[in-house]
């Protein structure tokens, strides 16, 4: 076991730990998983094998594509009919389980609190399931008179050879309303990023500039990748508002079918989750022109450097200076708390495996508070969330990936913003990075050991190796790693607490991880009598 | 309003469910073995399926649950998953080390057609099992049934693989558990206990889903149904199964393969379903009922003459299984409640005919559906119609309770917002008075939160 | 406002006590001679005094609280009672028949000056009681302490009447149960049996006031501590005595009188007191502790860490009794709860001090008051000046919890508008369970009820 | 046992019961309880034995002299601050227990939900309680500045000389507000019914007159002995305002210290609970001339008669038209609502041992249902609450009864009515009765069986014999009732039910009675086992 405090400075060398934790494989599977253990190198990035198939029975994080599609991209927005055509599990595990907050005005459309199903019979499965399909439509339509409804296929759809966007289209026509479909069978891919992947592309497809473009602010903008888990999209409203700054769209939380028709209306868009949401900004570069910049509001201090980058994309003196006295309030703010809590925290180790950022968002926040993340890694990211965008061009598509589509895009001529071009590239050229991502292991020490796809036999040795004071992960792990007295924090979704990000996230943050890694609980999980020599009374009732 | 879509206008639905009031086989399965010790359940389908059934199990029990999954990929899908199955078989055994793989498949998995014993005869003949262990299995296709048949479909996979009979009857009852908390177990196992009745509860999830926090990970934690007890059961004197849906088939099964008498009962949830319960467990043993199961009897008896008038003429809705609805529509009815309104989703024609029977003359006026499109939403709009002044089910209900302002308890599966369920027992007469504490408890808090000042009581 | 003239101006009080938290000691005296079997209590004094303490215990047990009285009139105020108390001894043998007759003093009974042990050997002298029974007493009067003193004053003429020790010492411990419920009494019988501890349970009034309903009324139910087993106690290894205020005078007694070494400890309420207790009862009885104690206590550590995010910062007033508010004040420390604001009628300086001792380190800001003019108008009164998230107390607290709209925790006594504390612990590490259950379920229900729409929470 | 559908005809001979009651008695308490039990005759009252001392020992339904004057009549008005002077436990027992509902207006004091005490400790015993009891009197006045504050003797204080009323005075003088205090010490009289007569002297003699007569309507009342347990008052209220009738004080239900203050400008009083409130009609009636008749708001019959008669007193064209349209109106609704429920009623047998006027009203209820009272008796009744007040000459004045002040009350020259005292004279002269009560007996069976003060092993005899279907009484008695298996019915609180004063009152009484009596949870408190033979399996796991 590593000793914390004398360590931190400098991180060991993880080959032991890893090959401890590979030894107890089979030979192959050791070999596999070696793969996606690698100890870091800031400034000489190693490989990680990612987006592969996960070993079967290894325990897994990961869910699947459906997962990544409809719970992941689609479910936080609310004026859309989302009909999961299967069987029902699929519908009724991803109902309301992911915490999107949305905030429907009086009298809009939210459909979030429902679940809605074709609820798969066996003889849907053996005579096919399109008519039930047709039907359940036609029933949503006359109930519930929504503008759109989109239809998730599950597993056994695509085998039986249901056509969910040819239903669409025809029942698109019968009831003129927007219906599209989603082939995304949770055996698609390799996780849910798959799912991710094939949401972008059918949002892209079937709703990004459905609507005409619109002007509404002087500095518009379309966030993408802010899920709102816990109301972050609500924190980040709220310093846009203030900064003069239109948010558009986001992609996808606290968000409408509605706003992303007239998405392509932004001057930037601004990549929160690179992982799941690249897709999206990459195209509307390509059909739009619109430029597009990774940014992070998880973490005060990326708060403020992504604040501040979007002002100087705008590069107006008035929106800069607000944008100054946003950062500089709320900063004083966040510095107040931090200082406070800082001292109980400083020098503690922590570890994060979970989503395709977060993993790496996280560790801005611990950095603030003077905490260590000496292992960490992704559960559906790909090397270049690892390693950097710089790799993408190196990586090797395999079949699960090339089963993906990868949609041809065009560009739109008639909305093609030529000035958004121009000013890209006059910002290139004074150094404004457009599209870049360096990925999480150029931000984490040297020495500490990223993984990828983590089983839970290798987070148990990892943490019996190194004892962090916190894990961060999600449900599946949080109550087998609580059992061994380590504080979990879950990051999908936040333990039902947050929001994390922007300035007031921040904060929120620290005092959970005040309250979390403080309190004197764990020290209580030994019963007393365990530390003292068994009990002898003067007499023995038994005798 | 949360569910500012649902209006009093009901139409007549045969596709969409919105809202349901059941889910899919897989996860009773992965419950069920849960049940088993030293178990590892595994998925064998797409991995969100097992990704899904994890998360859900633990938000309920606030527990760790493991499974492995055979993590279909498209490949898969196309060539069937003996590759993957076999592989995850072998991961398994060498990282996990269980005495047992509790394999059930997947809507994939059935869809595609694999054949999960031939593929586990394949393991065993490749070497991948070893010596002492097992892998059992049952297909639990996610299109047919509901959770509940998943759960039974794997109780009849367990006593199908394990149970032996030999020559010698053993001096013991088997009861076959239906879908309730650890609590409840523990509970069943105490009563028999207190009835003198030495006995093989199968499945049993206690000390598995209500583990102690020790400052270590028990990955197999100390509860559950051991193999040679489950051996065993085949030469035991009796089988008692307790709830149609979730045990019919491990019964049949047992008598079957090992010429155990069964007798089904419901799960003992209530006054008449615990009486009925104590007096098949006597006859099936043998023996006396013993005072202290009067006396507990006599206590739940008391809270119900004691407390009747706030009980009386309460109407509930309620939705939830079939195995848990009977002897609790049941039960209100016997304390003058009126459950107006009860929804399942898991099939069964069964199910609506015992409903109407139990409720024929106390609540002629009662609305019964279950099945398809048999949903939480229909249930809404029914209270839309005519109002409720109760709802029992799932959490899933709190969002009605809000927008309606309904006092509400919960019971069934899944209860993710609250605690305690894993822990106190709704079984038996003593869980019978947790029930009734539970629903005097919200009523009384309606009542002094919305009386006029003036009628604000100090006592009940 | 129900409360509407308590303001958050506080004035400093000598004489006037508004809304009190606490009542007086005969009812103490009555509860704990009900835990011995067969034993009609007595309240030698004016007739109201029993009729109000006969009310009071029934409304919070919902059971039948059989005592006598005195019936006292003008001539006995002025004469004495001698004569009321020996026709009274007299008719209740004829009539009741009870083992025992345990009479306890009032304050009208302790003004004139009424001797009861001359009244009660009086009694026997003149042939009124039957051989083999006998009357005991206890004096109580009102002015003095609290129902807290009544009960520790009767206990302690309980073993002052029976406890005898012969030479031959018994292989058991003895536990002086503090002030606590039927289903308490229960709770610590199963701890010790689980602990293989042969014990005296002093007093017992489980299954005397939470009888069955059974279509006949046992005068004497089947519960309490019996004769043989109290007067046993004087040849016991060891006596427990479960909190200063209720058992310490007992326990003295008993060690005066009979040699048997005693101990106090904390009622086992919460995770340290209960601690302490298994480690005080291991000691006592020479044995370990074994696993099924541990798991226990695992579970509820299990519960604490889970849901520490709930409990943490979270600002508690509380009322009730010295040796229930200490452990439990402790327990809401430990897991981080705030319990700022507390009061006990009961006096006794060392509550106070105990209680910031407890809270030194993490409730530096405390508010403690216990003795006279320690009410629960005081209590509000610091509520409105800065409110709290929790109240955790008898019955009387709705007032405060529904004028303020906080949640509310009903324990302590008497809890007149809820049932259920009699049938389940609070007491123990699975009691523990239950406070927190309790405790969760009221803070989000509150959550629940006043959460914006946007983030209303399926998940907790 | 008596089969009751073939004797509510006609009713046995008591004497068997009572022989089996009184025979285990010792031999004096024997002969006493003896005449305390009667067989009815109502055409031919028999004397009863009762106010007189409860046998020490014998489980007693009754309470003290606090309790009649602190608890009844004076707990129910709520401007006035009540101090139990004495050790804490009286105060806290008569806090909020006796469900006086009241209503006050917004800004209106309302002291009800607060328990007041000085706490005395052992040294006020030893030295004297006065001066703490004038300390709180002035913290009372401090903190909450009402306008009437009074205070009630406990136990020790008569012994230990306090002089409540010279504390009263000085204070009084002090302060310059209402204080007034009772002597109503626990061990005077021989039950609740010394606090009550207690408590009348009080009232009237502090309070009653000390304002001016006022002339707010047309026919002016009061209302004595309606405690509004359960919102009885309310229920009553409506009806008279409906009719056009000035309700000026009650008597105490939902009542104030100000509304007695001028209680003498009634025409008329209508005497609800005779037993505890006759003394101040009749002082009111010496003083003022006010006349006071008997009437029962419980039942709906006995409603209507009641308001026929005050308008009757009233003799007003208008008001008779009124009264009788509420009439027609509430009584269709009540028929409705008896027919529905008397079948499954009728012929069930009830017994009522409570208070001092209830246990006879409530039988206008049962009578109505078809519910036959086989036995009856009141808690702390005297001989004309029985027999009728043609005995009151009659009545033996024993020590106990004469330790209770009969004031004497000399007539107020200036507000005498010698108006009503005309009207009085020409209204009997027609034949209506004035304070009249025949008393519980002139309206029971013949052979009904009628017990004073019942002990706890009475009651449980009487039930063994008779197997009632409802027995009423209160809560100590509630519990062990029902463990026999019989329901029983509170008439002090009604089980927090309610109310049952009045046609509203009525229908809820009825359906109370169909939902206690036409339940079948009393049929399964058997277990099903106990009826089969002893059960035998094929097999016995324990041979």
């Amino acid at each position: 076991m590593t000793d914390k405090k004398k360590n931190i400075k400098e991180l060991p060398d993880s080959a032991a730990i890893i090959e401890e934790m590979v030894s107890k494989y089979p030979k192959k599977v050791a070999k596999k998983r070696a793969k996606a253990m690698v100890t870091n190198d800031p400034e000489n990035k190693p490989e990680i094998q990612s987006n592969v198939r996960t070993v079967p029975g290894i325990i897994t994080q990961r869910g699947c594509t459906y997962a990544g599609c409809k719970g992941v991209i689609l479910g936080p927005t609310r004026d859309v009919i989302n009909i999961t055509h299967g069987p029902i599990g699929c519908g009724f595990y991803s109902w309301l389980t992911r915490r999107n907050q949305t905030k429907a005005g009086k009298g809009e459309e939210n459909y979030i609190p429902y679940c809605f199903s074709t609820d798969m019979q066996d003889e849907n499965i053996v005579f096919g399931g399109e008519a039930k399909l047709k039907q359940a439509i036609r029933e949503a339509y006359e109930i519930f008179k929504p503008h759109s409804i989109s239809i998730f296929s599950t597993c056994p759809v695509g085998l039986i050879g249901d056509d969910v966007h040819s239903v669409a289209r025809e029942m698109k026509k019968e009831l003129g309303i927007t219906i599209f479909g989603f082939s995304c069978e949770g055996y698609r891919g390799v996780s849910q990023s798959a799912g991710h992947h094939i949401a972008n592309n059918g949002v892209f497809t079937n709703v990004v500039g459905t609507e005409k473009p619109k002007r509404v602010g002087k500095f518009q903008i379309n966030l993408m990748g802010e899920y709102n888990i816990g109301g972050d999209a609500f924190e980040l409203e709220r310093l846009f508002e203030e900064a003069g700054i239109t948010l558009l769209s986001t992609f996808s939380g606290n968000s409408t079918i509605k706003s992303y028709a007239y998405a392509q209306s932004a001057d930037l868009n601004l990549v929160m989750c690179h992982r799941s949401i690249n897709y999206i900004a990459e195209m509307m570069e390509e059909k739009y022109g619109i430029p597009w910049v990774k940014i992070n509001f998880i973490g005060a201090e990326s708060t403020a450097k992504s604040l501040r980058k979007v002002a100087e994309f705008f590069d107006d003196a008035e929106l800069t200076e607000r944008v100054e006295k946003i950062v500089k309030r709320e900063m004083s703010k966040v510095k107040k708390v931090s200082k406070e809590v800082r001292p109980d925290l400083e020098g503690k180790l922590a570890m994060l495996f979970v989503g395709g950022s977060r993993a790496h968002h996280y560790q801005d926040l611990f950095k603030e508070l003077g905490i260590t993340t000496i292992s960490a890694g992704y559960e559906f990211a790909h090397r270049d969330d690892y390693e950097g965008r710089e790799v993408i061009p190196n990586i090797k598509v395999d079949a699960d990936t090339r089963n993906i589509e990868d949609i041809e895009v065009t560009r739109d001529d008639e909305n093609f913003r030529e000035d958004l071009v121009k000013k890209k590239q006059i910002l290139e050229e004074k150094g404004y990075k457009f599209k870049e991502y360096s990925g999480m292991m150029s931000e984490m020490d040297k020495n500490s050991l990223v993984i990828d796809d983590i089983s839970h036999w290798e987070s148990e040795k990892l943490i019996e190796y190194f004892k962090p004071d916190v894990f961060c992960a999600g449900i599946k792990e949080k109550y087998a790693v609580q059992k061994m007295g380590v504080p979990l924090k879950q990051l999908h979704s936040y333990d039902y607490g947050g929001p994390y990000a922007g300035f007031e996230g921040a904060i929120n943050f620290y005092r959970d991880m005040e309250r979390m890694l403080n309190t004197r609980i764990w020290k209580m999980v030994d019963a007393p009598w365990k530390a003292e020599p068994e009990i002898v009374g003067s007499m023995n009732i038994n005798i | 309003m949360l569910l500012r879509h649902t209006t009093n206008k009901v139409k007549e639905r045969e596709a969409l469910t919105v809202n349901p009031a059941k889910t899919c086989q897989p996860i009773g399965a992965m419950y069920a073995a849960l049940g088993i010790h030293g178990c590892l359940p595994h998925s064998h389908g797409s991995q969100g399926c097992c990704s899904y059934h994890r998360s859900t199990l633990t938000r309920h029990y606030k527990e760790p649950v493991m499974a492995a999954t055979s993590s279909f990929t498209e490949g898969a899908s196309v060539f069937g998953g003996q590759a993957n199955l076999l592989n995850a078989i072998n991961t398994i055994f060498s990282v996990y080390e269980p005495e047992i793989i509790a394999v059930h498949s997947t809507c994939l998995s059935e869809t595609i057609g694999d054949d999960l014993g031939q593929i586990i005869a394949k393991a065993r003949e490749d070497g991948k099992i070893p010596e002492g262990k097992h892998v059992i299995h049952a297909s639990t296709p996610s299109y047919v049934g509901s959770h509940v048949t998943g759960y039974a479909n794997m109780l009849e996979g367990i006593v199908k693989h394990f149970a032996m009979s030999t020559d010698e009857i053993k001096r013991q009852v088997n009861l076959l558990a239906g879908w309730v908390e650890p609590a409840d177990m523990r509970e069943l196992k105490r009563m028999m206990s207190v009835m003198g009745i030495k006995n093989v509860l199968l499945p049993d999830t206690s000390e598995v889903l209500d583990a102690p926090m020790t400052g270590k990970h028990e990955f197999y934690p100390k509860g559950g149904t051991t193999v040679p007890e489950i051996v065993s059961m085949g030469d035991s004197m009796f089988t008692l199964g307790l709830g149609e849906w979730a045990t019919k088939s491990a019964a049949i099964k047992l008598e079957n393969q090992c010429k155990v008498k069964f007798a089904l009962t419901d799960l003992p949830i209530g006054i008449s379903a615990t009486d009925r319960f104590v007096m098949a467990l006597a006859k099936a043993a043998g023996v006396s009922i013993p005072e202290a199961i009067s006396s507990e009897r006599g206590k739940l008896m008391d809270m119900i003459t004691d407390m009747h008038q706030y009980f009386y003429g309460k109407r509930v809705a309620l939705w939830g299984d079939p195995d848990q609805l009977l002897p609790l529509i049941e039960f209100l009815a016997d304390i003058d409640m009126k459950p107006v309104y009860v929804v399942s989703g898991t099939p069964g024609k069964a199910f609506s005919k015992k409903a109407h029977e139990i409720l024929a003359e106390k609540v002629p006026e009662a609305k019964i559906k279950n099945g398809a499109t048999a949903d939480m939403f229909l249930m809404h709009q029914w209270i839309k119609e005519e109002p409720v002044d109760l709802l029992i089910g799932n959490t899933y209900g709190k969002y009605i309770a809000r927008d309606e302002n309904i006092p509400f308890v919960r019971m069934g599966f899944p209860i993710l917002d609250r605690v305690g369920h894993s822990y106190f027992p709704t079984l038996g007469y003593m869980g019978g008075i947790r029930i009734l504490e539970k629903i005097l408890g919200v009523l009384m808090d309606k009542m002094d939160a919305d009386s006029p000042e003036e009628s604000f009581e100090l006592v009940m």
